[in-house]
């Protein structure tokens, strides 16, 4: 079957540094694959490369297979590529149930619309609101998501990555800074998603036990080199995968 | 006793720097209705009552104020405004009500021209009467050489213009126009054009500056035009502006008032008035002021009904007393035409300013005034 | 190909070609070299005057991120300040010992911009230091000083144009040939060039350029290292007003008749020169005011009917070419 | 400091009081000629309605979208300069306002497409400053294209004879004017209300702009720019949107101002000064709450016309005291509103509207 | 305890209209790795910051040593010698590596010795040593926070979350990293990495909803499921 997103020779410098060099990689429907690799490897940078935050200086990006290369990041979303970011990344004043309704809207293509008061469109209103639900946060809908405490942002950026609907999820440490009694909520979600066949599920994540619990593929990048592909257990065998993440020397880390 | 007659005053008080002008103005006017009424502040045994309404240098503002003045306070007559742009948004209120404004100490030709209308009187002077007298006190002949200075915009433009058809005929030549943004401050450029244009003609050379509210003086005369034997000549100016004349002494052109100018009853009068005082010899616009309200009182005197129409009836072709000496309503456009004066820059010391001396009077009937529109048909 | 250019264009200077580079096609144009020269000359003067104010501008902006529209008051305090200075100084000034005028207009300079400095004081406590970090409200809270100081001004110094008296050594000019150069254009220049100097050691010699920078970004995290960063702050923004009311007593001395207005005027060309020198960069600021000072002289010789839109066709083209400026400090 | 406002919890006294303010303001200029008979609160009435829509468009940008533009008076002049030309050269009539105020319009539009998409890339500062730029240029041409404009004094013209106080809408027995509550049916009125309710109109227009799905992208613009564009909105697109939309409205403000006035300069449209007004007036009212606009029109267009007789009778009340009468001095009245102005921008920074509807809080 | 070098008395801490911490009352003993474990919200962070100056506590008592810091203003706080990492990690993205150490660095010089330690300890910061901070991944800007706290000899060094983003072969060289400065220092350290915590705590204090409720040596805590169960709900197993 046709990869549902594709990566051919990704490249980008900043200045002499490439932070992500010459990735060529395809990836499939119904999979979750892991991105690993110790901090600086290029994970995310390889992720605003798919999302369109970065352009590459080499290499192309398709989705199935329609090369997307040269769209901006509106139109790849557009295209069903979502993106959770590891900074957290939201419309600080608008309460979060707003925030999330921003997504559904967007989603159904309502954006333009100047007549129709938003309020009266209880369709979309209620969407959002599910996706609230889902990740938790209805006790804090109406708050702004400024006052939200660390983990509940984590938590709402992954509820807008989720309302966006899209073929192609892609987390960037979803987990990161959330309580232990927390997490489980967001993984199960992502576990949801796995579900659907239909979807494919990108996700860079340090938790050995997130990792082990979700990955059907381990993808492993080290100074943006893409250093090993394949199933958990033989990519977590490998030598080099045991040296440079699982750290034995640590000292060459990064 | 009936109740007094109201006169409104609109001239912009705050908001502008022009407010000094507009507060000059006002002086003038309390003066010459003290001078006029011989301090009783009555015409035929009733009362002026003066009504002062700042129009904040905005034309809607003053369209307001001046139709609350006709509509609400019932004023007889309305005297306005200080920038010309004030006084033209007034004119057609002016006719709405069919009640007389009378303009100081806006100077804009075309505030008595096409748009204007039969309601509206101008005491102060226009453009045309600046640039007439220019013309006169440069002596122009075949031998003359003038590159002209002004800012690019209506006033500074219609000013050359004015100038140049004052000249017509007398076979001076104009080697060149120069036009500079309204708030040029650095002339460098525009002076190597000016010096480029003249300096090898043969004969008299005269740079002419038509310029308000920018220092134009004082860069060209550092820039020295004598090493080319070229003169400066501009217009008389406010007593602080003088002091950038110091550096031109034996400078010549025509300018509107100077206090020691005029040699009347009324300009020695208020000349010591306004030292006792303000501690200061009057200035432009306190001439002017004292001028527009002597010109009402008059109207007032000589007309028997008080009724718009027998004003304007009254005030075409009157004639009346203003420290410029006699000044005489034009029946066409209502112009006041009023005398101007040749002066001489003298660098006195003990004085803040440099002295124009007067050469002499320029009368109104030497200079020939475009009429702006004709009220008579 | 064209990145072969640009790599040359950088490697003799890059941005800092710019001057040169409009020179010489001035020179082309013009002809007469008598004439550049004056031109010339008289550019370099009028940029020096005009970085004395947009460096103010742009200290305070690109290093404390605050945009102070209130800066042309002080731009006019400074002005109305020196003159009266040198009025008051009667003779001194006028008199024809040249150490005595000196004195009088270092006096007027000194006055002036001790007066910038504290009003600038004043100003950050009152009026910019409940909006740091808010650019909407610091626009529309200075303008509303600006408005406030004008007032002042015409009730301090009433609406009427004030002459400023020149020192009789810095009236006149230079003559050589049919080459004359203003001398007060002369002392402008030497002074905005003693100041660049100045700064630009403050600035990259010493840690301070480093902390402000650090504080714009993240005050709280400054302070956490131990730094009282609202002092800081404070003595930037004396200092970025000390330099307006500077250049205006210049612009003072150089306008000869002045109006509360004078500030204002400056302003949009202020900006300009801010704009496209690249925000909280002194060299900038220097830059830029070079270019338009340059730029206005030649322009208002060769075509006078574009002077006025030449500085807004400068600033788009930059910007358009470089959206942040020829040397910004502060990106993004 | 963190300007958080709960909106769950506060919620109706501020509002309902915001919204009964603006129903009585909104009463008093339906009613303004039957009111306030004198001639000057009806000019004041005129004002208000059209500075209303002017400002409230205005708020669209800098409230709703972050956008700041100088450029807005600009826009406004279009609108006025195209009528006000219309009607010098094609002579009064209704035809010349149709046709002038639609190119006016049609000006405004292309101009507005133009700077936004030009533009509206770049950093907030630097649009500004563009459009300041763009502004200041239009004063130029408005003033060097005299013979067309009337340069820096503006042009007077006379308007279609159905608003002229002669023009008798209904008669009574002796064929004048049929007056009601002592007020006359005739021309003047008519012009009244033809700016009342064509005002009325764009600003119900508006209200439901803000209301639509567009409104929430445009604050989330504001808000998170990058984000914004990553969950699928065109930023650049919205942004250009909103800033044509906003420009279409100056000009048909423009348009009205100029009938109203029977005159047309650049100190009653493209100056500075009245950019400064507009201003000044959403952000007294409050930014990004449609009704400040209404609250600060009113407000600062009240302390213009009648704030100075105030200050008058309390400069005459100080007479004797020392410094206090210099300061109450009429002529600085600037002095107070810049002072007021401070104050509330200081302590009330989503203005009165958006303090007291706990809303907006533009940071 | 008496060797407390920071005690917290009592503190109540508001946030614009939200009541966040109700009466926290804490002792950090001198020396030593101490640790506030809390689930998300819990008001640990900002427990933090009021330590700091960064937020005013409403009511109550902070004592540092024999100083009361309560109202004391952030730098004055930072001259006694508390160094903080916050959560944000509140690097300076327009300043490059270097200059952000070197603002930490008492009159911008280095001492070369803790430099070399911190280099072998975060080999990322001498390569991007002259690269502008904001270029770097989230890891490496975690690092450069905590380098900067402790290129200087501190007191007491804040930290919240380090571990956040950080692989594991990272947190393992940290956790010996941590051991080491704890030698000299002391270090209260929030978290949520419970292993990470263990490995390195020496007293924990569990904060929920702005309150302390449970304090006690780290040992105990991790020695007793139910507790953990009770306090943390840890539901993930040990590895
Ligand atoms: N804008 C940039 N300019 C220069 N270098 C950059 C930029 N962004 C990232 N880099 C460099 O690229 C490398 C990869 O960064 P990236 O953020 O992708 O790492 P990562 O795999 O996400 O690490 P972490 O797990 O710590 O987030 C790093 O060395 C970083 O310094
Ligand atoms: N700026 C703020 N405005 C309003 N409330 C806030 C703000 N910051 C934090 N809070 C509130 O304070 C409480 C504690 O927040 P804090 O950040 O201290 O939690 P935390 O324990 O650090 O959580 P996390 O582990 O997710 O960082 C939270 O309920 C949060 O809603
Ligand atoms: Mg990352
Ligand atoms: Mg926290």
């Amino acid at each position: 079957m046709t990869p549902s997103l594709r990566t051919e020779n990704l490249t980008i410098r900043f200045g002499g540094h490439a932070a992500v060099n010459d990735v060529s990689c395809a990836f499939r429907p119904g999979e979750l694959t892991v991105i690993v690799g110790p901090n600086g490897a290029g994970k995310t940078t390889w992720f605003n490369l798919v999302s369109g935050q970065l352009k590459p200086t080499e290499g192309r990006i398709f989705k199935g297979e329609n090369d997307i290369t040269g769209l901006s990041p509106s139109a790849r979303a557009k295209a069903g590529i979502g993106r959770a970011f590891q900074l957290t990344n939201l419309f600080p004043k608008l309460s979060v149930l707003e925030n999330v309704r921003l997504v559904v809207q967007a989603r159904a293509g309502q954006g333009p619309r100047i007549f129709t008061r938003a309020s009266s469109m209880t369709d979309i209103r209620d969407k959002a609101y599910g996706f609230v639900e889902a990740t938790r946060l209805a006790s804090v809908a109406h708050l702004p998501a400024a006052a939200l405490p660390h983990g509940d942002q984590r938590k709402l950026e992954v509820a807008l990555l989720a309302a966006m609907e899209p073929d192609i999820f892609m987390f960037d440490e979803p987990t990161a800074g959330m309580s232990v009694d927390e997490a489980p909520a967001i993984l199960e979600l992502i576990a949801e998603i796995k579900k659907d066949t239909s979807k494919t599920v990108l996700l860079v994540e340090h938790k050995m036990d997130v990792v082990r619990a979700l990955a059907d593929r381990i993808v492993v990048l080290h100074n943006g080199e893409l250093v090993a592909d394949g199933r958990p257990g033989e990519v977590m065998a490998l030598p080099i995968v045991r040296e440079i993440y699982l750290g034995v020397g640590a000292e060459e880390v990064a | 006793q009936d109740d007094p007659v109201k006169i409104a005053l609109l001239h912009g008080l705050s908001g502008s720097p022009l407010e000094a002008y507009s507060k000059q103005t006002h002086a003038g006017f309390q003066l010459g209705l003290e001078y006029a009424t011989d301090g009783t502040m009555e015409v035929k045994g009733r009362k002026i009552e003066v009504i002062v309404k700042d129009t904040q240098f905005k034309p809607d503002v003053a369209r307001a104020l001046l139709a609350e003045a006709y509509g609400d306070d019932d004023a007889l007559i309305a005297v306005g405004d200080t920038s010309s742009g004030v006084a033209m948004a007034l004119l057609p209120i002016a006719e709405e009500y069919e009640k007389i404004l009378l303009v100081e100490p806006a100077v804009a030709d075309s505030l008595t021209g096409p748009d204007s209308n039969r309601y509206v009187f101008k005491t102060s002077r226009n453009s045309s009467m600046d640039m007439q007298a220019q013309a006169l006190a440069l002596q122009p002949d075949e031998n003359l050489h003038v590159a002209t200075l002004a800012q690019d915009y209506a006033f500074g433009r219609d000013g050359i213009a004015a100038f140049k058809a004052a000249l017509d005929g007398t076979g001076a030549n104009i080697v060149a126009e120069e036009y500079v943004p309204q708030q040029t401050t650095d002339f460098t450029a525009t002076i190597e054009r000016l010096f480029n244009a003249l300096r090898d003609k043969e004969g008299r050379k005269v740079i002419f500056m038509n310029v308000a509210g920018i220092d134009a003086m004082t860069p060209l005369a550092a820039a020295n035009p004598g090493r080319y034997d070229i003169e400066l000549s501009s217009g008389g100016n406010i007593l602080p502006a003088l002091v950038a004349y110091k550096q031109v002494p034996g400078m010549e052109g025509a300018m509107y008032y100077y206090y020691e100018a005029p040699d009347n009853p009324v300009n020695d009068w208020l000349v010591e008035q306004h030292q006792e005082r303000f501690g200061s010899p009057p200035d432009f616009f306190t001439a002017g002021g004292m001028a527009s309200a002597m010109a009402i009182v008059t109207a007032l005197q000589k007309a028997e009904e008080w009724d718009t129409e027998t004003l304007i009836a009254t005030m075409e072709g009157m004639t009346f007393e203003t420290p410029k000496g006699e000044m005489t309503f034009r029946p066409e456009d209502h112009q006041a035409l009023q005398s101007m004066y040749h002066f001489k820059i003298k660098v006195e010391d003990g004085v803040d300013w440099a002295v124009p001396e007067l050469v002499r009077e320029i009368k109104a009937d030497e200079m020939d005034i475009p009429l702006g529109r004709n009220n008579q048909e | 190909m064209t990145k072969t250019i640009s790599d040359t264009f950088e490697r003799f200077g890059g941005v800092f070609l710019l001057p040169v580079i409009l020179g010489l096609v001035a020179f082309l144009l013009i002809g007469r070299p008598s004439t550049w020269v004056t031109l010339t000359v008289a550019g370099l003067a009028m940029g020096m005057m005009i970085f004395l104010m947009a460096s103010g501008l742009s200290l305070i902006f690109g290093l404390m991120d605050v945009l102070n529209f209130g800066h042309s008051a002080f731009v006019s305090f400074g002005a109305f300040i020196a003159a009266s200075v040198l009025a008051s100084l009667g003779v001194w000034v006028t008199g024809g010992s040249a150490a005595m005028n000196i004195l009088a207009l270092m006096a007027a300079i000194a006055a002036a911009t001790a007066f910038g400095a504290l009003a600038g004081w004043a100003f950050e406590r009152i009026i910019v230091k409940p909006v740091y970090k808010d650019h909407l409200r610091q626009i529309l809270i200075t303008m509303g000083a600006l408005i406030v100081a004008e007032e002042i001004i015409l009730m301090v110094w009433g609406g009427s144009p004030l002459p400023v008296p020149r020192p009789a050594v810095l009236t006149g000019s230079f003559v050589f040939g049919n080459i004359s150069i203003e001398v007060y254009r002369v002392f402008a220049f030497l002074l905005g060039l003693a100041v660049y100097i100045a700064m630009h050691f403050a600035l990259n010699r010493t840690r301070v350029g480093l902390l402000i920078r650090a504080g714009v970004e993240n005050r709280e995290m400054v302070e956490a290292l131990g730094f009282r960063i609202d002092r800081l702050f404070i003595a930037v923004f004396m200092a970025g007003s000390a330099l307006a009311a500077m250049g205006g007593a210049m612009w003072a001395g150089y306008q000869g008749l002045i109006t509360p207005a004078i500030g204002s005027e400056m302003m949009i060309l202020v900006f300009i020169v801010v704009i496209i020198g690249g925000l909280g960069s002194i060299e900038g600021s220097l830059l830029g005011a070079i270019l338009v000072g340059l730029m206005a002289n030649y322009v208002a010789f060769l075509f006078p009917k574009m002077s006025l839109a030449s500085n807004m066709i400068l600033m788009m083209a930059i910007l358009l070419w470089r959206p942040y400026g020829l040397k910004p400090a502060v990106k993004g | 400091m963190s300007l958080l406002v709960n909106t769950s919890r506060r919620v109706p006294v501020g509002r309902l009081v915001v919204y009964g303010v603006v129903l009585v303001v909104g009463l008093c200029l339906m009613f303004a000629p039957f009111l306030f008979p004198d001639v000057r609160a009806q000019e004041v009435a005129a004002r208000i309605c059209v500075f209303i829509v002017l400002v409230a468009s205005y708020d669209l940008l800098i409230g709703y979208t972050g956008i700041v533009s100088f450029a807005h008076t600009m826009f406004f002049g279009l609108g006025a300069y195209g009528t006000a030309i219309a009607l010098r050269t094609m002579g009064p009539g209704f035809d010349a306002i149709l046709l002038g105020g639609s190119l006016g319009v049609l000006a405004a539009l292309v101009l507005a497409v133009l700077i936004g998409l030009l533009s509206l890339r770049v950093k907030a500062i630097f649009f500004a400053m563009i459009t300041l730029a763009a502004a200041s240029v239009m004063m130029v041409l408005a003033s060097q294209l005299s013979e067309f404009t009337g340069g820096e004094d503006g042009m007077t013209y006379t308007i279609p004879r159905f608003f002229s106080p002669a023009n008798t809408l209904v008669e009574d027995a002796d064929g004048k004017a049929l007056r009601i509550f002592g007020v006359a049916l005739n021309g003047r009125l008519a012009l009244y209300y033809f700016v009342f309710l064509s005002s009325l109109f764009l600003f119900l227009a508006m209200l439901r702009i803000v209301a639509s799905p567009l409104g929430t992208v445009l604050e989330a613009i504001r808000e998170n720019e990058m984000r914004a564009e990553a969950i699928g909105y065109r930023v650049v697109s919205y942004r250009t949107a909103i800033f044509c939309i906003a420009a279409v409205i100056a000009a048909l403000a423009g348009i009205l101002r100029a009938v109203w006035l029977r005159y047309t300069g650049p100190d009653v449209t493209l100056s500075f000064d009245i950019m400064l007004d507009v201003l000044l007036m959403v952000v007294i009212g409050g930014m990004g709450t449609m009704m400040g606009a209404v609250i600060g029109v009113v407000i600062m267009t009240l302390a213009q016309f009648y704030l100075k007789d105030l200050m008058e009778a309390g400069a005459s009340a100080t007479a004797d005291m020392p410094l206090l009468p210099d300061m109450l001095n009429p002529d600085r009245w600037l002095l107070w509103l810049g002072i007021v102005f401070i104050l509330l921008v200081y302590f009330f920074p989503a203005g009165i509207a958006g303090t007291l509807m706990g809303k907006g809080g533009h940071k | 305890m008496s060797n407390a070098i920071l005690r917290l008395d009592d503190v109540y801490t508001d946030i614009a209209q939200y009541h966040v911490l109700h009466g926290i009352s804490l002792d950090v003993p001198e020396g030593g790795v101490h640790v506030l474990l809390g689930r998300n919200g819990a008001g640990k962070t900002t427990t933090l910051r009021t330590i700091m100056g960064l937020w005013r506590a409403r009511k109550g008592a902070i004592v540092f040593r024999h100083h009361d810091i309560t109202a004391m203003k952030t730098p004055d706080i930072a001259r006694l010698g508390v160094a903080f990492v916050p959560e944000n990690m509140g690097i300076f993205g327009g300043l490059t590596v270097e200059e952000n150490m070197r603002l930490a660095a008492a009159h911008g010089r280095f001492d070369d010795q803790r430099l070399q330690r911190i280099f072998a300890l975060f080999p990322a910061m001498e390569k991007f040593w002259d690269r502008q901070a904001h270029a770097l991944s989230g890891g490496q800007k975690q690092m450069l926070a905590i380098s900067r706290a402790i290129i200087e000899k501190r007191d007491l060094i804040l930290i919240d979350e380090p571990t956040k983003g950080l692989a594991p072969a990272i947190i393992r060289a940290m956790i010996d990293a941590f051991r080491e400065i704890a030698q000299e220092t002391t270090i209260l350290l929030v978290e949520q990495n419970f292993h990470f915590a263990r490995a390195l705590g020496e007293t924990v204090a569990v904060i929920d909803d702005g309150r302390i409720v449970h304090r006690g040596s780290m040992a105990e805590l991790a020695g007793d499921e139910a507790l953990q169960n009770r306090f943390l709900s840890l539901s993930m197993e040990a590895h």
